[in-house]
């Protein structure tokens, strides 16, 4: 699979950017709009999903390798709980919004504002954004092996099971 | 004490994390540091026994926000996971060897143990629903995680049951919501004991019986556990048999029913019809089992039949009115016989893993006079099928002779009867394994087996030493006083002691 | 009425898991279950004009940074929400694992019907 | 009113198709629809973090759905079904759901939740207090992330979980060979 005709990839380049740019939009502005951090990951992701109709799995892959995608899962993940543990140092229990409650309250419906919400809007966005791209480039990634259904007991233990 | 209970699911949660990224290279590095949190959430769940109090997440106040609650019943189940997932991840070290991405297991069966972890502690039922997602969503993944045909099948027949169940979880925890504005334990309880069960709440109630004893096994909603736990491997099917059964449907189970609704005799009826349906169906399918491990799991549906009869009869004499000794006497037995199964069904399966690995097989027919070969593994699983079986001086017997003297007690002889007659087809079937696994004629193929290793046999005597160990629990008074006492007060004292333990 | 007619859709998917015999119709049988669920949580908490909970700037009392009266009389329940946020990224995450391993099963044994399949006992 | 009425129809004969259709292709594509009346549904009933939600999460199960029924040999059903155990299943389903009817009588009427009308629900003190406890003008983000963030650390870990559980059911060796074992 090599991609779509000339028109099509320049055309999903720009829209990717575009969708991107909006999914980023989505997680930023999540404490004051509709949308946060799970809608606004897997916007990213399905930008990147995108580019993979358009020019294959191959440039996708290129462009974001699987391990990368991984770590950033990973990443996102840990960001999400330290964020949480922070509020347990700083605020006195697990996931206390310290930075809203101690430290710099903000205006209310400015940007920065709200204290770890933003910061736990962005770490989810990340990790699910990561997840969600890492699940369609594996479940793509099978493509190979369609219809080449293996004989019953191919793997080696189960034969010795069986037997 | 109750201000270390975010541990319990943060600390394997941030491992979790960390452990994927470690990669294949940081194998020994990762295998290092799960034992080092299963091990670490094993003492603090020692240091957590005769506490209690509640933790306010977020410092929100408990209507508002979620709360986590640390009394008997959760320092009893914080007990029994720990002890049964500190064994199972020492023996993966060693035995988890003979298959590929080993750093993801471990961060799968940390993911497991912190949803279990988080299902006990908890004192919402939204939030009890979340956990209960992570730790089964670990164990689908996990039973087929040898990814060959039947591994995968038993994985998909488990998931799709499990999601059935928990799609009826959500459903009763919509209607509970709908019905009383509150997801807090405490608060709902309060809010029905005001308000009396209507038809919706009695909807809700049937919906989370089905729902978790999906999850448990219970005999009509057993169809998938003789198919997954023994397609897992062996550390997991510990870990499934052990304790995930427990906390995911037993615990959740009695918490919703003594804590929240409050007895009843309806339900406590219907817990009293599973628990002997289980019990009986489940041995006499076992009976006739030659797959070691497949044996092992149907007995795991009859001894859940056990812990749900103690804990069903308990709540009949409540909703009675009878003597509270009694139904304390039943719940005992109950909440008793499970954390015996936990660790003597852990050992058993630990055990199986081992021959497994030894042998290459699970079919009792083909193996034969390993007492030669594996005199420890023998001894362990001597001790557990012993345990199981519930011969004198081990724990298992114990337990079911509380649950005899209880059923007595309540004027059910037929129970009682029933009781002691699974017992002894459990023995029998355990005979049969102790006769075709390590008495019996050496086959040719078996000549050159070997006993396990290290991590994998330190494994096992933990364990066996705990059956042991673990009669003391009982026949102790001081241990009983600290240990299970404070437990079986929760489930008697019911509704009020919620109520009573956040303040409302 | 309206409940009645979610609950109806919960039981459609019921149905398709209990009786269908195609892997992927099951899998699409426990999605629509889910689907009913999140719709019936979200219903439970609307008001009639109501509004979406969600703050603007003609919300807050000048000066004071309270919300106003007609925006606390009106919103709908934001705690449904936040659950219905949670459940369908859940169902999201099982679908994932389900639908990989149904390819797998596919790879495996070339089909997607359930009686095919069916190798274990019991 | 009646729109909610039309858009639940629309699901439950969406469902009826995508459940009972021969060609797997097409059922996926009624899940579809279903997914999409269902964000409909959500916009119409005051929850646009929902709607916003589901319709991405649906786009994406789609592609999820249709890569495992796509480019496989044959998509459509050709087993025939007993037609006894339908029937006795379609039975036990039927009470069920004219028991659950029951249920929903007892449940405060559609549009008048039951929140509004105590004065000591959580939702109302979010709605109340929410921009004041936590800054967010979305009460739904200061529900999940602030409130009830402990159930948010553990939905981000079930989509963790499952991510890596498929990557561990989709890799292609599982055992080591004999070989590596013994070393």
């Amino acid at each position: 699979m090599t991609g779509m005709t000339v028109i099509v990839k320049t055309i999903s380049g720009w829209v990717k950017v575009l969708i991107f740019l909006f999914g980023i939009d989505i997680i930023l502005f999540g404490h004051l709009t509709p949308g946060g951090g799970f809608a606004g990951g897997v916007i990213l992701a399905s930008s990147y999903v995108l580019l993979m109709l358009a020019f294959g799995r191959k440039f996708v892959e290129a462009n974001l390798p699987l391990p990368l995608a991984s770590r950033l899962d990973c990443l996102g993940a840990f960001l999400f709980a330290t964020v949480a543990i922070l509020g347990l140092v700083f605020g006195g229990a697990f996931f206390t919004n310290f930075l809203y409650q101690r430290y710099w309250p903000g205006q209310a419906l400015d940007l920065v504002s709200a204290g770890t919400i933003p910061l736990s809007n962005v770490a989810i966005g990340l990790k699910v954004g990561a997840s969600l791209f890492l699940i369609i480039l594996t479940l793509s990634s099978l493509h190979r092996d369609v219809g080449r259904a293996e004989p019953p007991g191919a793997g080696k233990a189960s034969v010795a099971r069986q037997e | 004490m109750s201000r270390a209970l975010p541990a319990f699911v943060v600390v394997p949660l941030v491992a979790a994390f960390l452990l994927p990224v470690l990669g294949s290279k940081g194998k020994a590095a990762a295998t290092l540091l799960a034992n080092l949190v299963t091990i670490a959430l094993l003492a603090l769940a020692v240091a957590c026994v005769g506490h209690s109090g509640v933790y306010e997440v977020g410092t929100w106040p408990s209507h508002i926000g979620i709360v986590l609650v640390l009394d008997g019943l959760t320092s009893l189940m914080l007990l029994a996971v720990n002890v049964v997932s500190a064994a199972a991840m020492l023996f993966s070290v060693r035995y988890m060897e003979q298959y590929t991405a080993k750093p993801k297991y471990l961060s799968l069966f940390l993911l497991m143990v912190a949803g279990m972890n988080g299902v006990v502690i908890t004192g919402d039922i939204f939030n009890l629903f979340v956990f209960l997602e992570i730790a089964s969503i670990a164990s689908y993944a996990l039973v087929g995680f040898g990814c060959e045909h039947e591994e995968l099948e038993a994985s998909f027949k488990y998931m799709v049951l499990g999601s059935v169940a928990s799609s009826l979880i959500l459903l009763g925890i919509a209607l509970v919501y709908g019905n009383t504005g509150a997801l807090n334990m405490a608060y709902t309880a309060k809010v029905i004991q005001q308000t009396g069960i209507n038809a919706g709440l009695a909807f809700a109630m049937s919906l989370f019986i089905v729902g978790f004893g999906l999850k448990a096994a219970l005999v009509p909603f057993h169809a998938w556990l003789p198919d997954a736990h023994p397609s897992a491997p062996a550390p997991i099917s510990a870990m499934l048999s052990g304790v995930l059964i427990k906390a995911l449907g037993i615990y959740a189970l009695s918490r919703l029913v003594f804590n929240v609704f409050g007895v009843s005799i309806p339900v406590s009826w219907v817990l009293i019809a599973l628990g002997v349906l289980s019990m009986v169906v489940g041995v006499f399918l076992a009976v006739g089992q030659w797959d070691f491990k497949r044996l092992l799991a149907y007995h795991s549906i009859s001894q859940m039949g056990y812990v749900v009869l103690g804990i069903g009869l308990g709540a009949l004499i409540l909703a009675q009115g009878g003597n509270p000794l009694w139904a304390s006497l039943a719940i005992l037995g109950g909440l008793f016989h499970l954390v015996n199964h936990a660790v003597f069904k852990s050992l058993l399966f630990l055990t199986s893993g081992s021959v497994e690995m030894a042998t290459g097989t699970r079919q009792l027919k083909q193996m034969g006079g390993l007492v030669e070969r594996m005199p420890y593994t023998r001894t362990a699983c001597t001790i557990a099928s012993a345990s199981i079986a519930g011969v004198p001086p081990f724990n298992g017997f114990w337990s079911k002779l509380i649950l005899v003297i209880a059923a007595v007690q309540a004027g059910f002889f037929g129970l009682a009867a029933v009781t002691v007659l699974v017992s002894l087809v459990t023995l029998l079937s355990f005979l049969k394994v102790q006769r075709y696994v390590f008495l019996g004629e050496l086959p040719e193929e078996l000549q050159d087996t070997r006993e396990s290793k290290d991590s994998m046999l330190i494994a096992m005597l933990f364990l066996a030493a705990l059956c042991l160990l673990m009669s003391l629990l009982i026949l102790v008074p001081s241990l009983r006083v600290a240990v299970l006492q404070p437990a079986v007060d929760v489930l008697v004292e019911g509704v009020n002691h919620s109520i009573r333990v956040a303040n409302l | 009425m309206l409940y009645a007619l979610c609950f109806l859709l919960f039981m459609i998917g019921l149905y398709c898991v209990v009786v269908k015999k195609n892997l992927v119709k099951i899998v699409i049988g426990l999605a629509i279950m889910e689907y009913a669920v999140n719709l019936f949580l979200i219903m439970l908490g609307y008001r009639v004009g109501g509004t979406a909970p969600i703050i603007g700037r003609g919300d807050i009392q000048a000066g004071v940074d309270h919300v106003a009266a007609h925006f606390v009389n009106n919103a709908v329940d934001p705690l449904p929400q936040a659950l219905v946020l949670t459940s369908i990224v859940i169902s999201l995450g099982s679908l994932a694992l389900l639908i990989s391993i149904c390819i797998r099963i596919y790879d495996k044994y070339g089909t997607f019907d359930i009686t095919e399949i069916r190798r274990l006992r019991g | 009113m009646a729109i909610f009425y039309i858009l639940l129809f629309f699901m439950v004969i969406a469902a009826i198709i995508a459940v009972e259709t021969k060609d797997l292709l097409s059922s996926v594509i009624c899940v579809g629809a279903i997914g999409f009346g269902g964000s409909l549904m959500f916009l119409l009933l005051c929850a646009p973090d929902i709607a916003i939600t589901q319709i991405v999460v649906e786009v994406l199960g789609l592609i999820i759905l249709i890569r495992a029924t796509i480019s496989r040999d044959h998509t459509f059903i050709t087993g025939e079904r007993e037609f006894f155990g339908m029937v006795v299943s379609l039975a036990i389903l039927l009470v069920i759901f004219l028991a659950g009817i029951k249920v929903f009588e007892n449940l405060p009427p559609f549009g008048a939740p039951i929140f509004a009308k105590m004065a000591e629900a959580p939702s109302q003190s979010y709605i109340r207090n929410g921009l004041t406890d936590t800054g967010a003008a979305n009460i739904v983000a200061s529900v999940i992330l602030d409130y009830r963030g402990y159930d948010t650390l553990g939905e981000a870990t079930v989509l963790f979980t499952s991510i890596l559980g498929a990557t561990i059911i989709l890799r292609t060796q599982s055992r080591k060979r004999w070989e590596e074992l013994e070393t």
